[in-house]
């Protein structure tokens, strides 16, 4: 229980936590990952090991509530991706320490390479036998996305277009689908042209429909996006934000806890980052904001 | 013909309703049930059309058992004995005439009825029924605004309006005045007179009783304590049903306070 | 069976009020549905339909038992879930009683204005969304289990509130008539013949609200609480059908013995 | 009346308390229990209740403007609504009937259907779109089916509950005449339950037009996307908005199903 | 003291329940009200203590307009007027006791009463009511595992329960048999006797007026028709209360069939 700690680490005093007596950390596990599970325990254990101090780690399956719960200061570190990290942080509730490291997609299959990134790439798909080959050709057509908020979901895909001289709302007819699953099965339904995800979302719904990767091809890829973040409150001492860094560092260097946050998150290790990383996510912001 | 054979009721509670009871009322009979309030009357009637299941025994209708009936047969066994009841049993939120109606419903088609499509006969046959209880003009009233003696009478209206063979009456004039009592009783003679219709009353009436019953029979505490016709019944016996009960009463203690 | 003489019987009072309204009232829903079914787009069946029902369905019938032990597994996820909702409910079943009767119209008094303002109350609290409420209470005492308790607490006023003020106003009158004669307060008529009438529908809504919040994933989801909110959307959204089928199953089981439980008391009560 | 004394008749001993008592001894540990469970703690809520104003600060003043932007999917929304709530009240029907303890006595009907019913409950609207997209595709067909489905839920299980609470006498008085099963209920239970029905579908609809995360989640449009993308740029004064106006279709609905059921009642 | 000055009733559909009644009953009368069923004697009686507001005119309690009362005297006014209801009033899921002691509530504070926490007194007042009627006994049964009269008879024991100082009777003996009527009725005259109380009856049944009355009020179609003391309402007065209204119904062709 986090009773005795979120009673006095609150408050409108803002402090200095040279005292920080318990870390809270609250992530939402990106859809991205190989495996999706709601487990807090494993990065407690870690955590706990490495800081010395109690933490507690929960889950959420919403990005806005980790944000406000750190603007109120009941969450001392949230795992945010990055347009919601853009958000959060011109709120003023969050800086960014790390940013988690994956192995990257591999185009043709969507299996995972060998190369460690500190980031990801959406894809447009669209069916096999389409005629669409370009982003130019989806000019008119329907086009699956994700809430206007998605980084791989709606975001890059819009400024991917943009540089090829579409506007994602009056030029084509998106639709907004819930997970990036739906985007892909809408195409295999026919009920839209196109859909946006993140790569290779296609191994979400091999399960159901095996010939996936036969019936549908990508006809483009964006920019990178930069991998989840993990930030901390903008008031926590910079001491703390040094051993919160050093901490999540050692777990990836760690055999034995990368081993855990590989099979729990994904993750294959951390590595620094800093704001203006995202500048790029505030360029994209004006297609997202209508 | 009614037929009860060593009849039993005993209440989830544990009272006991009715006691080993052995009776038989003909054809075109005009019984009268008295007894003390809580001595089983009531229980006695609704067993007839098995509206209480009996726990022990067996009640023939006509020599078929209703105890034993189901379906459609047990429905049409129902829809001949018609029943007043002491509680009314309307729908209040239906107005009067409906409420008439409903007694018809066993003679029509499911489609029909659930429609409210009555042949206009049986709409004449409920307003006339409503007539003969004085109400008539109330036939498109909800039930819930008529004064309790008229809503004793919507309830009489319904089970006339039912054309059924036996007519089980649990304190039909209760709340009513004696004008409406007199017609309402008369009525109940007639059609038993004149169409041979075998009529079970309850009554806490003795004088009315005396008037229209051609047998009385006596309950107390869930037994038979007097059967035999009106003659029978004299002062002396009526005590006999009702003082037994006061006398063990008064040896308890109670009812000093009454004289 | 003598003939009827025709004036006798009332003509059936404002007949003609009353089949213009239902006209009316008939006239209005045609419309709405017209304009309801003007948008709908074709119907049809696709392709692919079958296959991936297949795979769901398959996959629901092949639950993932690994997944029922453990700390952050099924059993303990249903029991956080239960102590969650068995809290919520109850601090709402205690809230609501006062709404309920304070929503109720009364008869007896012209009193819209009050009764207008709980039912707007009642009303304002239920389209609150369920994420606001969960981020309110949040920033008040942290992501977890407690602002489950309260977000759950404070959102399910708003539906049983409008249910127990249904049902008192569905009451027989006559008891409530009889305190009234004896010269009770308010209070006491509610309490001797309000109450009695009405408590086995407060109970029984109270525990299908308490069912419907164990089974309400989605704001335990969102606050953090554990339970078996997170799981579930997550094994929706990844598609791992043993996943979603073990959760189900254990929700079911688990709302069943709520059912039967509730049923026991109902009979009782009733 | 100077009858304070004892009655001098024996009258019976009250029956034992027990029952009560361990009920609410039960209740009680219960909640106990969940409290622990929950980590739950007043003194959270009290030291930090200026927090909670907080949000509703910043929703003020709703964004005005943006009504005119959400009046075509709040139109959607009660679209899909209408038709999935007709569905689901005319499906219920038969539920209710057959659930209703008082109107089918047979245990091996009632209890199957009931669970049947449980079950058709505790299916997650996510799943429910999920196989709904896959058969139908996006739009608003799978959102109807959902809502039917999710109608269905609500409405039978409320109303069944309130067939079995009704006044038996004039189940009885049905009974007495002979009426078969159909006739019986048309006469004795849809007066006395009809007015129940009604406010539960109009509830129904109600909870359907806020129920739009469902539709959300089918491509059916819907004000439920409104809430997340503007929850999800902490745009509050537009989720404001959005409350506001959902609020006036819901007061809408509740002013007619008032006066229906007085109609009714 | 009641008096009803120019009072009348129209009920929201219309029909008019009581017509210009001018009326003064003083302290102790025994008094019983008669008439048609549907007369207005229900109206009557519950115009007395507000159960039902009146259209117009006043009705005055020991010289205070209960019309006008508000609040607390409201319902201090109310607590010294017993009422036995027609249709009984009954909470049916509480049980027998429970219901009885309903009747002192406003004797006793708020939060005494809403947990049920009444002195021993009050227990014993409650049974020794029950015991009055015979069914002390069922002190702990639910009041619906009652029959009719046994229901009656709770009803009546909430109203001596209360001592109040006028008690309004509605058919209080309606489902009763004749020995426990008789009681009632005795017990009603007793109190009325000897501790002076106000009781106003309304009965269907001649003799039991004439025996127990001290006055008498014969109502029809709202409109006070007869009021005078026992002796004076003859036999002849009687049919004339009933009577008038038959004539006419005769006259509009009803009735013919139940003679
Ligand atoms: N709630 C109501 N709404 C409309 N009309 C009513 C209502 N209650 C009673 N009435 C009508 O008012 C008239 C007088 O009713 P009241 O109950 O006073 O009669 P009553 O003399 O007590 O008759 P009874 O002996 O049958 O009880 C009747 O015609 C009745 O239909
Ligand atoms: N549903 C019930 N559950 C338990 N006991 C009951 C039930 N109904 C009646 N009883 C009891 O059974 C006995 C007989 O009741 P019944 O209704 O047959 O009496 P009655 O002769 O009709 O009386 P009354 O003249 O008062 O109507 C009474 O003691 C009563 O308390
Ligand atoms: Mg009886
Ligand atoms: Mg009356």
């Amino acid at each position: 229980g986090s009773d005795d700690s979120s009673a006095e680490g609150s408050g409108s005093d803002s402090k200095n936590n040279e005292d920080l007596k318990e870390l809270r950390v609250q992530f939402v596990p990106s859809q991205n990952a190989e495996t999706l599970e709601a487990k807090a325990e494993p990065l407690e254990g870690l955590l706990k090991e490495e800081l010395g101090i109690p933490v507690d780690v929960s889950v959420s399956t919403n990005y806005n509530t980790i944000v406000e719960a750190m603007a109120s200061d009941q969450v001392d570190v949230g795992f945010l991706p990055p347009t919601a990290y853009a958000l959060a942080h011109d709120k003023g509730a969050a800086d960014v320490i790390l940013q988690s490291q994956r192995y990257g997609v591999n185009p043709e299959d969507g299996s995972p390479t060998d190369e460690l990134v500190d980031f990801y790439l959406a894809q447009f798909v669209v069916k096999k036998d389409s005629d669409i080959e370009s982003l130019e050709d989806l000019k008119g057509k329907s086009i699956a996305v994700q809430d206007v908020t998605s980084s791989a979901g709606y975001v890059w895909p819009a400024g991917a277009l943009d540089d090829a001289g579409l506007d994602i709302q009056s030029d084509l007819t998106p639709t907004i689908v819930k997970g990036h699953d739906a985007g892909i099965v809408s195409v295999l339904n026919g009920d839209t042209d196109a859909a946006v995800t993140f790569q290779d979302a296609r191994n979400v719904v091999k399960g159901d429909y095996p010939s996936v990767f036969e019936d549908t091809k990508v006809i483009a890829t964006t920019e990178k996006i930069p991998n989840d973040t993990i930030a901390v409150t903008p008031d926590m001492s910079d001491e703390w934000k040094e051993k919160i860094t050093d901490a999540f560092i050692n777990i990836g260097k760690d055999p034995e806890g990368l081993e855990i946050i590989r099979e729990v998150y994904s993750h294959e290790g951390y590595v620094e980052s800093e704001d203006s990383n995202f500048d790029i996510v505030r360029d994209y912001q004006k297609f997202a904001e209508q | 013909m009614i037929e009860f054979r060593n009849v039993s009721k005993t209440y989830p509670n544990g009272v006991k309703g009715l006691k080993n009871i052995n009776l038989t009322i003909e054809k075109g009979e005009f019984i009268v049930i008295v007894g003390l309030s809580g001595a089983g009357k009531s229980t006695l009637l609704r067993s007839i059309n098995r509206l209480h299941e009996i726990s022990e025994g067996e009640i023939m209708i006509d020599n078929a058992s209703i105890t034993a009936a189901k379906g459609k047969n047990l429905r049409m066994i129902r829809r001949d004995i018609g029943m007043i009841f002491q509680s009314f049993n309307l729908v209040k939120r239906s107005s009067v005439l409906r409420n008439v109606l409903s007694g018809r419903v066993a003679y029509h088609s499911t489609l029909r009825t659930i429609f409210g499509l009555f042949p206009k006969q049986d709409v004449n046959l409920a307003l006339n029924a409503l007539d003969r209880v004085n109400i008539a003009d109330k036939a498109y009233t909800r039930s819930d605004q008529l004064s309790g003696g008229q809503q004793q009478r919507v309830s009489i209206a319904r089970a006339l309006a039912q054309e059924a063979k036996i007519i089980l009456a649990d304190e039909p004039v209760a709340s009513l005045d004696p004008l409406t009592t007199k017609q309402v009783m008369d009525d109940l003679k007639k059609i038993n007179q004149e169409l041979g219709i075998t009529t079970v009353v309850n009554l806490h009436f003795i004088d009315i009783a005396r008037q229209y019953a051609t047998r009385i029979i006596g309950l107390n505490a869930g037994e038979v304590v007097f059967d035999g016709p009106v003659e029978e019944a004299t002062d002396e016996k009526f005590r006999e049903i009702y003082g037994q009960q006061l006398e063990e009463e008064q040896k308890r203690g109670i009812g000093a306070g009454a004289e | 069976m003598s003939q009827l003489s025709t004036q006798t019987v009332a003509k059936p009072t404002g007949r003609g009020k009353r089949m213009f309204n239902r006209v009316l009232i008939l006239v209005i829903l045609a419309a709405i549905y017209i304009w309801a079914f003007a948008g709908v787009e074709t119907f049809e069946i696709k392709e692919t339909a079958g296959q991936i029902s297949k795979a769901i369905l398959n996959g629901i019938i092949q639950p993932d038992w690994d997944f029922v032990p453990g700390a952050e597994g099924l059993i303990y996820g249903l029991i956080d879930t239960l102590a969650i909702s068995i809290l919520g409910t109850f601090i709402s079943a205690v809230l609501t009683i006062p709404f309920g009767f304070w929503a109720a119209t009364r008869r007896d008094k012209s009193g819209f204005f009050v009764t207008g303002i709980g039912r707007f109350v009642l009303s304002f609290i239920r389209v609150f969304p369920e994420v606001v409420l969960a981020i309110i209470f949040i920033k008040a005492v942290g992501p977890g289990s407690f602002a489950g308790v309260l977000a759950l607490g404070l959102h399910s006023i708003g539906m049983l509130g409008k249910l127990f003020a249904e049902e008192v106003e569905a009451i027989d009158h006559g008891p409530k008539e009889a305190l009234i004669a004896t010269g009770a307060n308010r209070l006491q008529v509610l309490v001797y013949s309000v109450l009695p009438q009405v408590l086995p529908g407060f109970i029984s809504y109270t525990l299908y609200r308490f069912e419907l919040n164990v089974r309400g994933a989605s704001i335990l989801g969102i606050i953090g609480a554990g339970g078996i909110g997170a799981p579930l959307i997550f094994a929706l959204q990844s598609r791992n059908w043993p996943r979603v089928g073990v959760i189900l199953l254990g929700i079911i089981l688990l709302v069943s013995l709520i059912d039967l439980i509730s049923g026991y008391f109902r009979k009782k009560i009733v | 009346m100077s009858q304070s004394q004892t009655p001098k008749k024996t009258v019976p001993r009250p029956p034992s308390k027990l029952k009560h008592y361990l009920t609410a001894a039960i209740i009680l540990i219960l909640l106990v229990l969940s409290y622990q469970r929950t980590g739950s703690s007043i003194m959270d809520l009290f030291n930090n209740r200026d927090q909670m104003g907080s949000l509703i600060v910043d929703m003020f003043p709703p964004d005005w403007a943006y009504f005119k932007d959400i009046i075509e999917p709040m139109l959607e929304t009660i679209r899909m609504a209408v038709i999935g709530t007709t569905f689901g009240a005319i499906i219920s029907i038969p539920v209710i009937l057959l659930c209703a303890n008082n109107v089918n006595r047979i245990p091996w009907i009632s209890y199957p259907a009931r669970f049947v019913l449980n079950l058709i409950r505790t299916i997650p609207e996510l799943l429910l779109a999920a196989i709904f997209v896959a058969i139908f595709g996006l739009g608003m067909i799978p959102g109807i089916f959902a809502l039917t489905i999710f109608s269905v839920g609500i409405i039978a299980k409320l109303t069944y509950e309130s067939v079995e609470g009704i006044d038996k006498g004039p189940l009885e008085a049905m009974t007495a005449v002979g009426a078969n099963k159909f006739q019986w209920i048309a006469f004795s239970i849809i007066p006395q339950a009809a007015a129940y029905f009604v406010s539960y579908v109009l509830y129904t609809f109600e909870v359907n037009i806020r129920a739009a995360a469902i539709l959300g989640l089918v491509g059916a449009g819907g004000i439920g996307l409104y809430y997340d993308s503007n929850l999800g740029f902490f745009n509050y004064p537009r989720v404001n908005t959005l409350i506001i106006a959902t609020l006036v279709v819901v007061l809408i609905i509740d002013f007619v199903s008032n006066k229906l059921r007085e109609k009714l009642l």
